[in-house]
């Protein structure tokens, strides 16, 4: 009880009146988070302290910058009609191959989140590109979302770029080096196996041809053109030419490589309005962004008030044979609020209780089991788009269909540690 | 006569300032067994002595040439395993291999662990059992602390060794200077 | 420089937040684009 | 509440409030960006960084250095303090020395605030506090308790991926706003690749004998309560930690790794003739584990997660309960004594000789505080 109170009632009250915001008031999630941060700092006695909710914020200001700019993006390329032709145009070549095409539509979804390490990235730029055509393919609406979820989080821990692997690698000064192996033992397996389990045995069926035929042709009214792909084209340079050549390419960031991109839309030769468009995506992008705020201020208090501390201990304090549940179990569910604020807050903590252990391969497992926290509700950064991309307005539905390959990602995640020493062996 | 006695006195004292200079710079060899800095500790307690030692942490066989006493620093430190760039299966091969040829030309070992309780657990352990087998003497900083599990006693068990103990690192100086005296290098 | 364009990039996004927070018909979904607006207002500023 | 309808006017009254939330919160925000007024001891000059680089004069990262040259040849010894200043014994350890020091052979460098925009804010999600006090004779002396990271808006936006330009070594994009990951420096980069390419000339140029940056650590880190040397500073250092262990004030010796890049206790002896020395001490506000996170906590380190973190036996330095910033400041204040007492026995001519450092027992007795001088502080009038 010593230990409990009264951070334990404080964890308690925040949880509790964020769930009566968001689900008896029907807040906004964003709303409902800062309701249950400044309800806990009140009752912590810190008042409502405006400097520690504006300061939570900042911790993603720049992620709610790639947010804007890569729906402006999305926005952008379906304005212009390019989405629709690719997706005419991949299922014309690879239909006679489904295995090969549930493994490529996979590895697409995956390459967003692997250059840039953000599986919101990946959902509403690639994930949003195979939507129409996995739909299109016979994948039914919830199991394309729920593909889509989880290739951007496998992209997200996928090399080249792991943020969450970096988060967890920088709290015991491991640098971010030598994870590119590890990183695809995580992430390869589970890929495969999910692009099978949930691409492949819809694509497999034969279908009415002429009816996908006539939606083909109607999916690919604009004619594809270098012109029409500029926009892509000038995205991969940019991105691309700052991940491969790092030393000579200028350092842009996200958002200029996003804005430049869209911007190159307007000599597509379709006609369209950016002062609409860019509207529409921010309007769309805003709950998400919200969210992110609202996160920032609610972990911000949870410091203050001593909540993080108890939630983190007690995960610790897990008797021996426990870690491992704890680990799957708190990470995901602390990933709610967010999955690189869970790498940060337990990852770097559960690396520590392992140790001794091959630090980068456990780091990598951890980053991985972190991941899941982009499913979780509330925030669900990669679910919620991903429902948003295929048209479905209930997540939970989509949910449902990613809890056999979140488990599964979870028992990946415990083998993965629990060989770290046989695979650090084989590797290095 | 009177001269030649004074140059046979002049030249013995050439000599014999020339074979403490020698043995001064080359009598004794160190290393660390684990790479932890502790063997840098033992090497400013053996400069207290008026000792300098031929100082190498990462010391190989070929490079014993004549010296009579090889001191073997245990003590595991994965930074320092890390800051030369080895792994501790390496290192345990790299220190065999040198207490081994020790052995073989007859020069004296003494292992010590200097690190206290905080230089026990599995790596440093590793490097322990390696490297005591090998000893013809043995000192321990804080030995009740250090070698509450008896791995020590275990490892010299059946030899005549007796397992020396000194309160911190600055107090090896004392059972330090006993067994090299014992061993004619002081 | 690149602060600068960076900047700009915030006055861009904040611009329309604020355009989206006037067409919004919701008072709460209002108070989300307010909530994203502090932090860019005060980066675009310079001040945190 | 569903039913809350939204219009033009509400959207029009959000901005207000909006407005009025960014004035008072910026307020708070601009008010840290005020140095922290120190008292150096006689004999002292003020100089900044920028006398050693050019390039930072007018800058926010040029940072105050002062040097007191006892006017008798020996060595000189730096100390830096507030290379990460939510660390706060480093930088208190560096203002012991400022205004307590007499020396009297050879010459004291001292940089309390090194990375100087990081003092002047907090990072998100920290819940940092802004401030700590401290009681000394006739009156409260403010320090500021700031950020591990350069502040952003001086660096902003922060890079994907941060490569060290010397050697290619990929970080995340956060770390290169981290003074101890940007040595040697880079001259014409962001800003703190700048700070600390000054950093490097300053320790060339002045000729550096013993140079040393202060740290802390989370009690869950493995190094901590311990000293990181460069190889070529490694006796010194084991003769210290030596010594310190006899004097009961233990710190574990470790070698700087090879592998590891942009680190001050790599880069600095790899590129200038100075022995390099990085220390840390055991700071519970810094830490993952932490609970309720306050000012309280910056100066007792009195918190009841670590205390059960401690029974766990997940932490490495001993703690039953506190870890006071007395104790911290003490353990850095001594040993750098100790170093500098035995720099000639390793450096022919390097003897620098420093008096009026209070002791380990004196500052544990009667606090750090006592040690300080009482200063103007016209950011907390009245307080």
């Amino acid at each position: 009880m010593e230990w409990f109170w009264p951070e334990g009632f404080y964890t308690l009250l925040m949880i509790g009146v964020f769930a009566f915001a968001a689900f008896v008031w029907d807040m906004p999630i964003a709303v409902a988070m800062a309701m249950a941060a400044i309800t806990g700092a009140i009752a912590a006695g810190e008042g409502v302290p405006l400097r520690h909710q504006v300061e939570g914020e900042f911790g993603y200001v720049d992620t709610i910058l790639i947010i804007a700019t890569a729906m402006v993006f999305m926005k952008v390329i379906q304005r212009t009609g390019l989405l629709e032709s690719i997706a005419a145009w991949v299922i014309r070549k690879f239909r006679g191959y489904p295995v090969l095409l549930s493994l490529g539509i996979m590895f697409i979804i995956m390459v967003p989140g692997m250059i840039t390490g953000s599986s919101t990235a990946a959902v509403l730029t690639t994930g949003a590109l195979v939507a129409p055509v996995m739909m299109e393919l016979g994948v039914p609406m919830l199991q394309t979302a729920a593909a889509i979820s989880m290739g951007a989080l496998f992209g997200m821990i996928a090399p080249p770029i792991s943020i969450p692997a970096m988060i967890i690698g920088a709290g015991v000064d491991i640098p971010y080096v030598g994870f590119g192996m590890p990183l695809l033992i995580c992430t390869v397996p589970l890929a495969v196996i999910c692009s099978l389990w949930l691409i492949y045995p819809y694509v497999r069926k034969p279908r009415d041809e002429a009816s996908l035929e006539a939606q083909l042709a109607k999916m690919s009214r604009v004619p594809m053109s270098l012109r029409l792909f500029l926009t892509v084209i000038v995205l991969v340079v940019l991105l691309g030419g700052e991940r491969t050549l790092p030393l000579y390419w200028p350092s842009l960031g996200m958002p200029l490589s996003f804005l430049l991109a869209s911007a190159s839309g307007l000599l597509s030769g379709v006609r369209w309005n950016p002062i609409e468009t860019v509207t529409e995506a921010i309007d769309e992008a805003l709950p998400v962004m919200g969210i992110l705020m609202g996160v920032g201020m609610f972990i911000q208090i949870m410091t203050l008030t001593g909540v993080r501390g108890f939630v983190v201990v007690s995960a610790l304090a897990l008797p021996s044979w426990t870690l491992y549940l704890g680990i799957a179990i708190s990470m995901p569910l602390f990933g709610a609020v967010s999955s690189f604020g869970s790498a940060s807050v337990l990852g770097v903590p559960f690396l520590m209780a392992l140790l001794g252990q091959n630090e980068i391969v456990v780091a990598s497992a951890l980053s991985l089991v972190a991941s899941l926290g982009d499913l979780m509700p509330p925030t669900a950064l990669a679910g919620i788009f991903a429902a948003q991309v295929v048209g479905e307005k209930n997540y939970f539905k989509v949910l449902r269909h990613c809890m056999l390959p979140a488990l599964l990602t979870v028992c990946w995640g415990i083998a993965v540690i629990l060989m770290a020493k046989p695979i650090a062996k084989l590797i290095f | 006569m009177k001269i030649r006695f004074s140059a046979f006195l002049s030249a013995l004292a050439i000599a014999s300032t020339l074979m403490a200079g020698v043995s001064f710079a080359s009598d004794v060899a160190l290393t660390s067994v684990g790479q932890s800095p502790d063997a840098m500790m033992v090497k400013v307690v053996l400069k207290s002595l008026k000792i300098v030692p031929d100082y190498e942490a990462l010391m190989k066989a070929e490079e014993l040439s004549g010296q009579k006493v090889l001191i073997a620093v245990v003590g595991g430190s994965s930074k320092g395993l890390g800051a030369a760039g080895i792994d501790k299966d390496q290192e345990v091969a790299r220190s065999k291999a040198l207490l081994e040829k020790a052995k073989a030309d007859n020069m004296k070992i003494l292992v010590m662990h200097v690190g206290g309780p905080g230089r026990r657990g599995a790596l440093s352990d590793l490097f322990i059992s390696a490297a005591v087998p090998f000893a013809d003497a043995l000192i321990i900083v804080d030995k009740d602390n250090t070698d509450m599990d008896g791995l020590f006693s275990k490892l010299v068990e059946g030899k005549s060794i007796e397992i020396l103990s000194a309160d911190n690192v600055r107090g090896t100086k004392e059972p330090l200077e006993s067994v090299l005296s014992s061993w004619g290098v002081i | 420089m690149m602060t600068l364009i960076y900047r700009g990039i915030g006055l861009f996004v904040a611009a329309f937040v604020l355009r989206c927070m006037f067409r919004e018909k919701s008072f709460w979904k209002q108070v989300t684009a307010a909530m994203v607006l502090i932090p860019l207002i005060l980066r675009i500023l310079l001040i945190k | 509440m569903r039913s809350s309808r939204g219009t033009a006017l509400t959207a029009a009254a959000l901005c207000v409030a909006v407005a009025l939330i960014c004035f008072v919160s910026a307020r708070s925000f601009l008010a840290m960006r005020l140095p922290d007024p120190v008292a150096p001891a006689q004999g002292f000059e003020r100089y900044n960084l920028s006398h050693w680089f050019p390039a930072l004069k007018g800058s926010p990262g040029d940072s105050d250095v002062y040097i007191q040259d006892s006017g008798v040849p020996g060595g000189t010894v730096f100390i830096m303090g507030g290379t990460h200043p939510n660390e706060p014994s480093g930088y208190m350890a560096a203002v012991v020395y400022l205004e307590r020091a007499k020396v009297t052979k050879g010459r004291l460098i001292v940089m309390p605030f090194a990375n100087a925009t990081a003092m002047g804010h907090n990072s998100p999600q920290e819940a940092s506090p802004q401030y700590f006090s401290l009681d000394v004779d006739g009156g409260t002396r403010w320090f500021r308790y700031g950020s591990r990271a350069t502040n952003p808006v001086y660096q902003w936006p922060a890079p994907d991926i941060y490569i060290h330009a010397q050697s290619g070594q990929k970080l995340d994009g956060g770390s290169k706003s981290n003074l101890n990951r940007a040595y040697p420096g880079v001259p014409d980069d962001s800003l703190t690749q700048q700070v600390a390419y000054g950093i490097i000339q300053l320790l060339n140029k002045e000729k550096v004998d013993l140079a040393f940056d202060l740290h802390e650590a989370s009690p869950e880190y493995p190094v901590v309560n311990a000293i990181v040397a460069h190889n070529r500073a490694m006796e010194l250092a084991a003769m210290v930690s030596m010594e310190l262990e006899m004097a009961g004030i233990p710190m574990r010796l470790e070698p700087s790794p090879v592998n590891f890049r942009g680190l001050s206790h790599r880069e600095w002896g790899d590129h200038s003739d100075a022995l390099a020395i990085l220390m840390e001490t055991g700071n519970p506000s810094q830490g993952r584990l932490r609970g309720k996170t306050d000012a309280a906590l910056a100066v007792t380190g009195k918190d009841k997660a670590y205390l059960k973190a401690a029974a766990l036996g997940r932490l490495f330095i001993p703690y039953e309960g506190d870890q006071t910033l007395d104790l911290r400041t003490a353990r850095h204040v001594t040993s750098m004594k100790m170093f500098m007492d035995m720099l000639g026995d390793v450096k022919e001519g390097g003897d620098v000789e420093v008096e009026g450092i209070p002791s380990f027992d004196d500052m544990m007795e009667r606090g750090i505080g006592a040690f300080l001088s009482p200063v103007e502080d016209d950011r907390f009038d009245g307080k």
